[in-house]
């Protein structure tokens, strides 16, 4: 099986998640998945481009959908939940007559063609399947208890996302199962983080992540397993600021999905950037043989 | 509390919220569920469903200067369960747009985290994450901020010291320049 | 032709927004009209006696009414035309206000609209002849679909009046919903010792044949002339031996089947009778659960039955009933509340329905009455009741109001605390409905008595923590969000249409809504009425109903039948098809279309093979019509010329303009 | 009929011919009527028992005659007042439609479709998507002539509706 798609790393894939795409690129490869990294990408303007203006939100990321089918891309995965709402938002409004003329305005060219969105997590369970996964796995996650968990905004608004459940998803619980792992069910799958509000408002981050890792560590969660940068972030490197804020002593490692599926497939540490996680999940990996 | 007075709502304040979202905001019947569901309700001023509930009763003033409008993260929880199916989420970035053009910024500090991030984009064509820190610790001098992460965050090596700066940067910025312009205008009109 | 035209302001509902005297004014230029007036309101009796005087003084043998619809008031012209000496028939109306005033407000739009809407009536006009009906007999025997608390009064009130009923009812006992319900409000009267009497009633009424498992097939043929085909499912039990003695049940093997009148909080054996006071009380083998049905290998109960009733060879049986009407009570079903995954999408044990709740307080039930968790057995102490869960949410297709949900839970929350007194209990709502007699009062008790807490917000969330559950809602009255951790939380489930209810209106050839509840003939005049003649309808098969409504509605539809029964011979529609010999070709072609069979070949003295209507058969849909070659069959009231005459005077009035 | 209703000053309407039937339809036009749903005033309603009582040729004769637009409604398939009418009804005006444009008219000014007596919300939509349709293909061009309509195409339209049971849509009946 070959596949080949546009890629769209987003700007935390050369920053603060460089691990994501690392493991992102590495465990693409292993599954046949060819990804071309859209040339001279540019930012999606994230959250604080929607929370001024729409259409400077849309254009921003129009860009990049307009750039990848130049290029000759007709569709772009993206690891990032948040990327993946902003540009799917912007091809949502460039597909409506209506509207594209002004998304066309700001940007200077053409939005007729442009390419599709989709995550990295659906063109995974997708394109590759949970059986192809199954026979992939060299090193199955045998006794390890994971919590997935999604994040707010890579399956709502439903509308929009147009994949898996809005409220209990299952994408990464099933790619967990076929890699061998035991997933617990986490009620708090899609409760939001706390979000960008870590630099301006810490005080929402320690709150809501401390939520969710207070419900993880009542299951007797070993691993959390993310699909989204800014989730990973406030959980593990904030796990701290959580802790000192309300008092707790949580030690709850927090991994990429694609961390944990390319040592499955037999990928190493090194090659899925296990070393930059903050709260180091080596030992239980090395408890439970994956390592 | 203050008395609201129903004789004289802003009509114009309910019709440009209904247009620019593109919601009817009378198909809310106050069930509550969007405040029932939101994360950041412990940090608001103004519950969502009261917000929903002071644009119905057009009460321009009490809605934008809300901090409430500030904190909302678009999480979707909201808009997911609403079962009337209003975006509540998207009316909530309308506010805030409304909000920025008004002149009020309640959450300052929001405020100045979002701009120095655009900034960093305008100029770079991506977000150099150390800069975007730099700029919103000038913007607000609150340097003491996050300084308690950086025994974890430097040794993993993340933050590239120099920005990413893209060839098509120059395209960025100008989406920036004419989105700046095409708001002008509109205010001369 | 002597016409005369009567145009109706129905007070301001025509009037504000036709120029109705300028309509009656203008229509005096008609072919025919000699006379023109327009009304306050023509259905009154100064307007009806107005149209008899017009009739008598100018000579009139047609009358034009311009008013609302011909199904509202057709009728009532009809009568008032008969009173002045003319054929009923020789009555058009042209609908100008649903059709006209109330759907726009362009005066001068509409009042062109009207005139052009009474010119085609009139046209027709000039193509009516009189028409008389026929008189034909009627089966003094009703058929009663559903053995709820709706059915049951209608048959017994049927079979009181001395008029045979056949029962037929899906599941294994009568009594439906109200069977399965501990306490009733407002009163908190016991269900099954105040319902529990009727149900033997219609068991031991010699006037009432009761066909439990048993669902109908098919129904054919007209007011006072039913056929129905009833298919009684197989029970695998003989039970005109079955004495419901149990015996079986003690001892058969398979013990872990889903106990449906439980709702699925229980297990049952496979051979079971559903409660102790069920009518009929016999066992039946549930074959998804029966080893001997399904593997040949058990044959248990049949060796322990004292009366040898068992048969595992049994067939589904289709059995005909003649009868003169029916009565649809089929009730309603509740919500499936899986659709909420953040309520966690039915996989959480202790995340209930309202109804499961009642097994659960009912002293016949799983716990005998005591309020157990079922997912420890443990007595809950903090019990959460959420409201409005599947209904007036649009989002997932029942924006309607279920109307009953607010006064059980306040119930539910009554019992809970006398159940459990040291337990404390919380109710989420958006609005309290009570406007029953002594229903808002119930609703106080429950918060001043009892100490419910009521919550006015809907709730976004349930998961589980620990042992227990976090339920997040809004409190909207204190304008933030709240959360409680419950020990049980208990869903209030709306009320949707009964499974297949869509398949079985079909059957009875009624109408039903977007939702598949069946349709009144009129909303607030004929409740119990549907638009097929000899159907009626009574209870929560129309729209969620109570139970104090679903009685009243129960003895309405028998009222309506007695009505009906009355009489010994029914009058005929005469708006019927009839064959013109000297063009009949003798194709039968019409006689191959006819849905109902009311076409018969017959030869006439030339030996000739001709076509013949039926004509207390024919249902009058014209479908013959259409498909007859020569024209020959001819729907009276609606020929071919009447119509035409209605599209030329529409089409060529434009010409002429 | 004699002239001119002298009414109308400006802006006259389309005239657009409804075949509805008792039970489903006609009741559905007038749930929206006791709703208040504001609909154009363009369409005039001719009611008839079932829609399996719409002969194609009235829908001929009208849109030959000068109606700039023709819609016809019955109850949804499977829920007709008359068990099968509705069926009957769909094989003869989808055959109809095949074949006015043989005639010269476009089949565009021609619609049929299924509102329930419930579904007063459909109807309005109905009724304002179809005068939508016909303003914009604007007035009917006026034939020439006579009675105004094409006996020949008539006859067409009849032959090709008594094809009967040869025709594909009738196997959906069953």
């Amino acid at each position: 099986m070959s596949i080949s798609v546009g890629y769209y790393p987003g700007c935390s894939g050369s920053g603060t998640s460089v691990e994501y795409d690392k493991s992102t690129r590495a465990v693409c490869k292993k599954l046949g998945i060819e990804l071309t990294e859209i040339d001279d990408w540019s930012c999606c303007g994230s959250t604080p481009a929607h929370t001024v203006d729409h259409t400077l939100s849309a254009a921003l990321s129009a860009r990049n959908l307009v750039l990848a089918a130049k290029q000759g891309q007709e569709e772009v995965v993206t690891p990032c939940p948040s990327c993946l709402a902003n540009l799917r938002t912007a091809s949502h409004k460039i597909e409506d007559e209506a509207y594209r003329p002004k998304v066309e305005a700001l940007l200077d060219d053409s939005c007729e063609s442009a390419a599709t969105v989709a995550s990295t997590l659906q063109l995974i369970v997708e394109k590759v399947g949970l059986d192809a996964i199954k026979k992939a796995v060299v090193k199955p996650l045998k006794d390890l208890n994971v919590a997935c968990y999604y994040g707010c905004i890579m399956n709502r608004p439903p509308e929009l996302m147009q994949f898996d459940d809005p409220e209990n998803p299952m994408a990464m619980d099933k790619i967990m199962e076929a890699c061998g792992a035991t997933v617990l069910p986490f009620p708090l799958k899609v409760e939001c983080c706390g979000a960008a509000a870590g630099m301006p408002k810490k005080e929402i981050v320690t709150e809501l992540s401390g939520r969710l890792l207070n419900v993880a560590d009542s299951l007797n969660t070993e691993i959390i397993v993310t699909a989204c940068p800014l989730c990973q972030m406030n959980l593990d490197l904030r796990q701290g600021q959580v802790n000192r804020a309300n008092g707790t002593g949580y030690d709850i490692p927090v991994v990429y999905f694609t961390q944990l599926l390319g040592l499955a497939l037999g990928l190493s540490a090194d090659e899925v950037g296990l070393s930059k996680l903050v709260v180091d999940p080596t030992p239980r990996l090395r408890f439970a043989g994956v390592l | 509390m203050e008395t609201i007075p129903l004789n004289s709502p802003d009509k114009d304040f309910i019709r440009e919220v209904q247009e620019r979202s593109g919601q009817n905001v009378q198909s809310c019947y106050q069930c509550g569920n969007c405040t029932a569901g939101c994360p950041y309700n412990f940090a608001y001023d103004v519950s969502v469903s009261r917000i929903m509930r002071l644009v119905q009763l057009g009460q321009r003033e009490a809605v934008l200067k809300s901090h409430s409008i500030w904190l909302c993260a678009t999480c979707q929880s909201c808009t997911t369960r609403c079962p009337n199916s209003i975006e509540v989420a998207k009316i909530m970035d309308v506010l805030r747009h409304m909000a920025r053009e008004a002149g009020y910024a309640t959450e300052r500090n929001v405020k100045a985290f979002g701009d120095a991030f655009l900034e960093s984009v305008e100029k770079h064509g991506r977000v150099y994450e150390l800069g975007v820190t730099a700029s919103y610790v000038k913007k607000t001098g609150r340097f003491w901020t996050d300084v308690d992460l950086a025994p974890a965050m430097l040794p993993k090596n993340k933050l590239s010291i120099k920005p990413h700066e893209i060839r098509g940067k120059e395209h960025v910025a100008e989406i920036f320049k004419r989105y700046r312009e095409r708001d002008a205008a509109k205010e001369n009109r | 032709m002597r016409i005369g035209v009567f145009v109706c302001h129905c007070g301001s509902n025509i009037a504000a927004t036709v120029d109705c005297p300028a309509v009656a004014e203008q229509a005096k230029n008609l072919q025919d009209v000699v006379f023109t007036t327009d009304t306050m309101y023509t259905c009154s009796e100064p307007g009806q006696n107005e149209i008899i005087e017009a009739i008598k003084e100018h000579n009139l043998d047609g009358v034009v009414v311009a008013s609302c619809s011909p199904r509202m008031h057709e009728a009532t012209f009809r009568r008032a035309l008969e009173r002045a000496g003319l054929n009923r028939y020789m009555l058009e109306m042209a609908n100008i206000r649903e059709h006209v005033s109330w759907i726009g407000k362009d005066k001068e739009r509409n009042t062109v609209k009207a005139f052009e809407l009474v010119s085609i009536a009139a046209a027709k006009l000039r193509n009516n002849n009189p028409l008389f009906a026929n008189k034909f007999d009627v089966t003094k025997r009703v058929l009663v679909i559903g053995g709820g608390v709706a059915g049951i009064q209608a048959a017994l009130d049927c079979a009181d009046a001395g008029y045979q009923v056949v029962m037929v009812e899906r599941e294994q006992s009568i009594g439906g919903k109200m069977a399965k319900i501990d306490k009733t409000f407002p009163t908190v009267d016991c269900s099954s010792c105040i319902l529990g009497p009727k149900m033997v009633d219609v068991a031991q009424h010699e006037n009432i044949t009761l066909y439990a498992m048993s669902e109908v097939e098919k129904i054919e043929g007209y007011v006072g002339n039913f056929d129905v085909q009833v298919r009684k499912k197989a029970t695998y039990v003989n039970w005109d031996d079955c004495t419901g003695c149990g015996a079986c049940m003690e001892k058969c093997p398979s013990k872990k089947n889903l106990d449906a009148f439980n709702e699925g909080i229980s297990k049952c054996t496979a051979i079971n009778i559903p409660f102790p006071q069920a009518i009929p009380k016999k066992a039946a083998i549930n074959p998804e659960g029966c080893m001997m049905l399904k593997k040949g290998k058990c044959g248990v109960c049949a060796k322990v039955c004292p009366t040898k009733c068992i048969d595992f060879e049994q067939k589904d049986e289709i059995l005909t009933e003649k009868v003169g009407a029916v009565i649809a009570a089929t009730g309603y079903d509740m919500f499936d509340h899986s659709v909420y995954k953040q309520y966690g999408a039915g996989q959480y044990p202790d995340v209930i329905t309202s109804l499961q709740y009642e097994r659960l307080m009912n002293a016949s039930g799983p716990t005998g009455g005591h309020i157990k968790r079922p997912s420890d057995g443990k007595e809950p102490k903090k019990v959460v009741f959420v409201q409005c869960v599947g209904s007036r949410d649009p989002a997932v297709g029942r924006p309607y109001c279920s109307g009953f949900c607010c006064m059980y839970t306040a119930k539910q929350a009554i019992l809970t605390k006398d159940h459990i007194p040291d337990s404390d209990s919380y109710v989420f709502y958006m609005d309290i409905r009570s406007p029953g007699k002594g229903y808002d009062e119930f609703t106080r008790r429950a918060q001043e008595q009892y100490g419910v807490q009521y919550l006015r917000g809907r709730v976004s969330m349930i998961y589980p923590k620990g042992d227990h559950y976090v339920v997040r809602g809004a409190d909207t009255l204190a304008g933030t969000q709240v959360e409680v951790e419950a020990d049980l939380v208990v869903l209030a489930v709306g009320a949707e249409s009964a499974k297949n209810a869509p398949a079985l209106a079909e059957k009875m050839r009624i109408s039903y809504d977007s939702y598949g509840f069946f349709m009144e003939a009129h909303p607030k005049l004929k409740p119990v009425e549907t638009n097929t003649a000899g159907v009626y309808l009574a209870g929560s098969c129309v729209g969620p109903r109570d139970i104090p409504t679903s009685v009243g509605q129960g003895s309405a539809a028998a009222a309506k039948v007695m009505t009906l029964f009355s009489k010994d011979k029914l009058e005929s529609d005469p708006q019927v098809s009839s064959v013109n010999a000297s063009r009949c070709v003798g194709c039968l072609k019409c006689a191959k279309t006819c849905p109902f069979g009311a076409i018969k070949e017959v030869t006439d003295r030339g030996g000739n093979v001709k076509a013949e209507v039926i004509e207390t058969v024919c249902q009058g849909c014209g479908i013959c019509t259409v498909t007859c070659p020569q024209g020959a069959i001819q729907l009276q009231h609606f020929t071919d010329n009447q119509i035409l005459a209605e599209v030329n005077a529409l089409c060529q009035a434009q010409l002429d303009f | 009929m004699s002239g001119s209703t002298g009414l109308l000053t400006e802006g006259q309407d389309l005239r657009i011919v409804g075949f509805l039937c008792n039970w489903c339809s006609y009741g559905g036009a007038d749930t929206a009527g006791v709703a208040r749903f504001e609909q154009p005033t363009d369409l005039r309603v001719i009611r008839v028992p079932c829609s399996g009582r719409i002969d194609p040729l009235f829908i001929a004769r009208a849109l030959l005659s000068g109606a700039d637009g023709v819609l016809v409604s019955g109850c949804h398939p499977r829920d007709c007042h008359y068990a099968e009418g509705n069926f009957y009804a769909r094989r003869r005006l989808e055959m109809l439609k095949q074949f006015l444009s043989v005639t010269g008219i476009d089949p565009e000014r021609f619609h049929y479709t299924w509102v329930s007596a419930s579904e007063g919300q459909r109807w309005q939509d109905v009724v304002t998507s179809f005068t939508e349709r016909i303003r914009k293909l604007g007035p009917a061009p006026k034939m020439s002539g006579g009675t105004g309509y094409d006996e020949e195409c008539l006859k067409e339209i009849a032959a090709a509706v008594s094809l009967g049971e040869q025709c594909p849509c009738h196997k959906e009946k069953a």
